[in-house]
């Protein structure tokens, strides 16, 4: 019976957005609108000197939007943290009985710094290149979950986790009322100076907001997925610790 | 280019009416993943390698660990609902999982439903085709 | 001759219509939050092919190759490109809570299932 | 001047900083101090922008359509205030409130994240309302959502993770189809300003805009909890813990109602009038009748909110300035009024351990001063003269009889039904609380001392065991009455109700400049 009615819905959904746009989206070319973006194109030097148009539009032009979306991210770390109050201490190894053995748990300790490496180049080169600040958080992320989905034993501390996050949420917004004090008087304006295009130590504020993004992303994350393996050092009352950092199996 | 972007859009609705529809949660789950993976080779098609990076990294790494420690935790990568129309209705048999079947300590669950479960997640070559070998739940 | 853009369209309606379907019709709510994201990726697609126009280019300047002007000309619409790196983001924030959810809810009532008791009744 | 760009700064430095430090102490104090200073200054900056018209204020150093169009007018200035005033009340409340609300392990943590999640709350509420960009409106509106959402299942008990993931399941379905309105207005428009897609759809083929603005409507719908699309609300409202309930219905719906009205007139031009008219009187019906079938106390008043949002809908969806006008007084008063019910019904909870209204009976002896605030909110919600809903129901009824439309008519006669059946299921409250234990209650109380005051703990028990058989594991606390922080806090929203009846030209006056930018962006 649901799905008699939910099928009856979608098909009236989609004859009636089929009626409406048909001709417009299918048949005719879009008469030439002189979009926004491609005004960006044409500002982002001038305006940010970065050569990355997407990064420009993100971080600078639009950088509210960016502050909202590191917020989201927050408050999906938060919530995750509150709800998985339950798993605390219970760790991976209830979960999975064992890891996957001796050559992926030391290959994971390989490969972990290239991971995190990869990642942090991302976000460093976010003006210059493709990616930035979240596609290269979650890289170094990624470096996390391995440790922790290679070794069910292991444990890591959400308190330290939370403080780097508290800090680089702290810098986004400090270098966005950097922009309120300075003559400009405007939220996050790129104040400092542009540099030369194309080089490292350019378009001004860009990059260290993309580099406090980028921390704050991975940071979150890795909150994210430690309370919800429930491998959380600080919490929980059952919480096996396997004898320190790192320490073999 | 059309001839690869119409193969990668059929491909693309093929595996997401296979993610929603296929019968073993487990290979639903594979099939998002793929899927995502599919939507990042879409956006490279259509010049935006940013967001395509992004959705690779978030898309299909990030939501598909996070999927598997849900159906980990309920006890569903096997889950065999009334929802799942595709797929076959699958014969009993254990493969050689990789994970023991060790009782959860909340172990309850698993005692009340009378299946232990032996078999692990399907071996990662599995193609769609051959489904997941795993206990038929009640 | 079918345009690229055309295609995508198609493809990316038909994705947010078989997610609907999904969320609307699945029991499972495991079931119901994949449905989701098909839906987020079919919005997705649909964005950026707006932002597309005809063998467009990435929009970054590549420093050394050619003027800018001439680079700037071919390249793609990179605001929807901005916009979906944000829905990109919000769509996974939304779906780890929701699994959350559902974990802990499963913790309490040892089923994933939609209770048509409660469900969507008032 | 101080930037109003502190209103989204501050609360999200705030937030920051409480999880960093994350003792609770320091959590509690500093979100009071960084909301009342946000609440100090929200006149200074409503009586700027009536002084000297909205203040557009610059981003990034870009001007807009390329930089994000940001600004504060005379309606964002009006929300500003209510949103701080009732923010910094609620806060009041939930520091002697929270520590009771959710019995769950690591229950000490969880509330330095409630504060950090209520100033994120407080944030995507300020930005919703001063955003002029749609991108951004869909970024705070996500903000405000997941916040919500997770603020829900705060308590995590069984109802209220399953309320959760309903609202959070019906939120995203919404979220997706505006940002697919997002994607055809830019497409057509070329631009995310509101005001340049305003001028692009009105010569966009009728289709297109018509498909903008369902889509929009739908996701923001959700939200404002317009009449086809909130059946998650009363499962939502009812078990989160009572000082969410009360922002969710205090202010919450009412932002996304207004800027839904909002964006369907400046932006979209239509705001399909008749189709609204008509959902608002369907939710006003099905809202009282529901809510007078109802056995909890919170349920029954989230069903009442549906009902006073399908009010406040009719009032916008007249069309006339003098309705949009009726409508922001209606909303201001169930801001009071309902942010009140629910912070006392928290209490209520806590004091007998239970969400059932019988298990109340002969409460107010117990706790004199709950029992009158609740009295007196539930009478302005109904309308009763000396009050501040008298007269903001009285004034819809005008506007609409001089729509003389036949939707002005219809609506005429459901509100008038609405009032009738709200003042039937809120004096049954009220009774109960002021009722003697009755004898049938007494006898299987099994010698309950009636009325012995000495010993409040015997008929709370009593009535406890024998009538309501709690289903929510809430202890019962010794101490009678509301203590001092939540006492202020329920006092002032009273007040409001109280002072806006005797007052009501002046605030009449107030809402004159708010309703006349309802309708100009």
């Amino acid at each position: 019976m649901r799905k008699v009615i939910g099928f009856l819905l979608i098909a009236s959904f989609a004859f009636f957005i089929v009626s409406l746009v048909a001709r417009d989206l299918w048949i005719d070319d879009p008469a030439q609108v002189r979009t926004i973006g491609q005004a960006a194109i044409g500002q982002t030097i001038p305006q940010s000197g970065a050569a990355n148009t997407v990064t420009a539009i993100v971080v600078q032009f639009r950088g509210l939007d960016t502050l909202g979306e590191v917020t989201v991210l927050f408050l999906s770390a938060i919530g995750v943290a509150l709800l998985s109050g339950e798993f605390a201490g219970r760790g991976l190894n209830e979960l999975f009985a064992d890891d996957g053995g001796f050559i992926l748990h030391y290959g994971t300790r390989l490969v972990l710094p290239l991971i995190a490496l990869v990642g942090a180049y991302i976000v460093a080169h976010g003006h210059l290149s493709p990616g930035g600040g979240f596609p290269g958080g979650v890289l170094i992320a990624t470096a996390v979950f391995a440790v922790l989905m290679t070794n069910v034993q292991q444990r890591l501390s959400t308190r330290l986790m939370a403080v780097i996050e508290g800090l680089a949420g702290l810098a986004f917004v400090g270098l966005g009322t950097l922009g309120l004090l300075g003559d400009k008087f405007s939220f996050l304006a790129n104040v400092l100076p542009k540099g030369e295009l194309g080089f490292l130590f350019s378009a001004g504020i860009i990059p260290l907001i993309y580099a406090a993004v980028g921390t704050k992303v991975a940071a979150e994350l890795s909150t994210l997925v430690t309370s919800l393996t429930g491998s959380d050092k600080d919490a929980g009352p059952a919480s096996v610790s396997a004898g320190g950092k790192g320490g073999a199996r | 280019m059309i001839a690869i972007v119409l193969f990668v859009s059929v491909l693309l609705i093929g595996l997401a009416a296979g993610a929603i529809f296929v019968r073993s949660l487990g290979s639903a789950v594979i099939l998002l993943g793929a899927v995502s993976l599919l939507v990042a080779l879409a956006f490279l098609l259509l010049a935006a390698p940013d967001v395509a990076i992004t959705e690779a990294a978030i898309g299909s790494a990030l939501t598909t660990l996070v999927y598997v420690l849900a159906l980990r935790r309920t006890d569903s990568v096997h889950r065999a609902d009334t929802d799942g129309e595709l797929g076959m209705e699958r014969a009993g048999g254990t493969a050689k999982g990789a994970f023991k079947g060790a009782p959860r300590i909340d172990g309850v669950a698993r005692a009340a439903d009378g299946s232990v479960l032996q078999s692990g997640v399907s071996s990662a070559g599995a193609s769609r085709a051959s489904e997941a070998k795993g206990d038929s739940r009640a | 001759m079918i345009s690229v853009s055309a295609v995508l369209y198609t493809t990316s309606i038909i994705l947010v219509l078989l997610g609907l379907y999904g969320a609307l019709t699945r029991k499972n709510l495991i079931r119901t939050v994949i449905s989701l994201d098909v839906i987020d990726l079919g919005v997705n697609i649909f964005l950026i092919t707006i932002g597309y126009i005809k063998d467009g280019r990435a929009p970054i300047y590549v420093i050394g190759s050619g003027s800018l002007s001439v680079q700037a000309a071919r390249m793609a619409d990179p605001l929807p490109q901005a916009l979906v790196l944000t829905a990109i983001v919000i769509g996974f924030g939304v779906t780890a809570v929701a699994l959350t959810l559902i974990m802990r809810l499963y913790e309490k009532r040892k089923t994933v299932e939609v209770s048509e008791t409660r469900g969507l009744k008032w | 001047m101080v930037s109003p760009m502190i209103l989204i700064a501050l609360p999200l430095a705030t937030a920051f900083l409480i999880v960093l430090i994350g003792s609770r102490v320091a959590a509690r104090w500093l979100s009071l101090a960084a909301v009342a200073l946000l609440a100090g200054l929200a006149p200074f900056w409503f009586a700027e922008v009536l002084r000297n018209g909205p203040m557009a204020i610059v981003l990034a150093d870009v001007l807009p359509p390329l930089g994000i169009a940001f600004g504060l007018d005379a309606l964002s200035a009006g929300f500003v205030l209510l949103i701080a005033a009732s923010g910094l009340l609620v806060l009041l409340y939930s520091v002697p409130y929270i520590p009771h609300a959710g019995q769950f392990e690591g229950a000490k943590k969880a509330e330095t994240r409630y504060y950090a999640l209520f100033l994120l709350l407080l944030a995507g509420s300020f930005g919703l309302v001063m955003t002029r960009d749609i991108f951004n409106l869909f970024v705070f509106f996500e903000i405000l959502c997941i916040s919500s959402y997770i603020l829900v299942a705060y308590s995590q008990e069984e109802r209220s993770l399953e309320a959760g993931i309903k609202y959070m399941i019906l939120g995203s379905i919404g979220s997706a189809f505006m940002l697919v309105a997002i994607g055809l207005s830019y497409r057509v428009a070329g631009s995310l300003a509101m005001t340049d897609i305003g001028q692009a759809l009105a010569t966009a083929p009728h289709g297109y805009a018509l498909l903008v603005a369902v889509l929009f409507t739908l996701g923001f719908g959700i939200e404002a909890a317009i009449f086809p699309l909130n059946t998650w609300l009363p499962d939502a409202h009812s078990s989160a813990p009572s000082s969410i309930s009360a922002v969710l219905s205090g202010f919450v719906i009412e932002v996304a109602l207004v800027v839904l009205v909002r964006i369907g007139i400046t932006v979209f031009g239509t705001l399909m009038e008749p189709a609204m008219g008509v959902l608002a009187l369907a939710g006003v019906v099905v809202g009282e009748l529901a809510a007078l079938g109802q056995k909890e106390l919170k349920r029954t008043l989230a069903f009442s909110s549906i009902g006073q949002v399908g009010i406040m809908l009719f009032a916008f969806s007249l069309g006339t300035q003098s309705g949009d006008w009726a409508g922001l007084g209606q909303l201001l008063m169930h801001t009071g009024a309902k942010s009140a019910l629910f912070l006392v019904s928290g209490y209520f909870i806590l004091r007998t351990g239970s969400h059932e209204i019988e298990a109340y009976r002969g409460l107010a002896r117990r706790m004199p001063a709950a029992a009158a605030f609740f009295s007196l909110a539930a009478l302005s919600l109904v309308g009763m003269p000396p009050f501040f809903g008298f007269f903001t129901k009285f004034r819809i009824i005008e506007v609409a009889a001089a729509a003389r439309s036949a939707l002005g008519y219809a609506g005429i006669v459901v509100i008038l039904f609405g009032t009738v059946i709200e003042a039937v299921y809120l004096f049954r409250i009220v009774r109960v609380l002021y009722g003697g234990v009755t004898a049938a209650a007494a006898a299987s109380a099994n010698g309950a001392t009636i009325g012995g005051l000495g010993a409040p703990g015997s008929i709370a028990d009593s009535t406890l065991l024998s009538v309501a058989g709690a289903p929510s594991s809430v202890p019962t606390l010794a101490r009678a009455d509301l203590p001092a922080l939540a006492w202020i806090a329920v006092a002032a929203f009273v007040a409001l109700v109280l002072v806006g009846g005797f007052a009501f030209p002046w605030f009449d006056q107030a809402l004159q400049p708010v309703a006349a930018a309802l309708a100009a962006l």
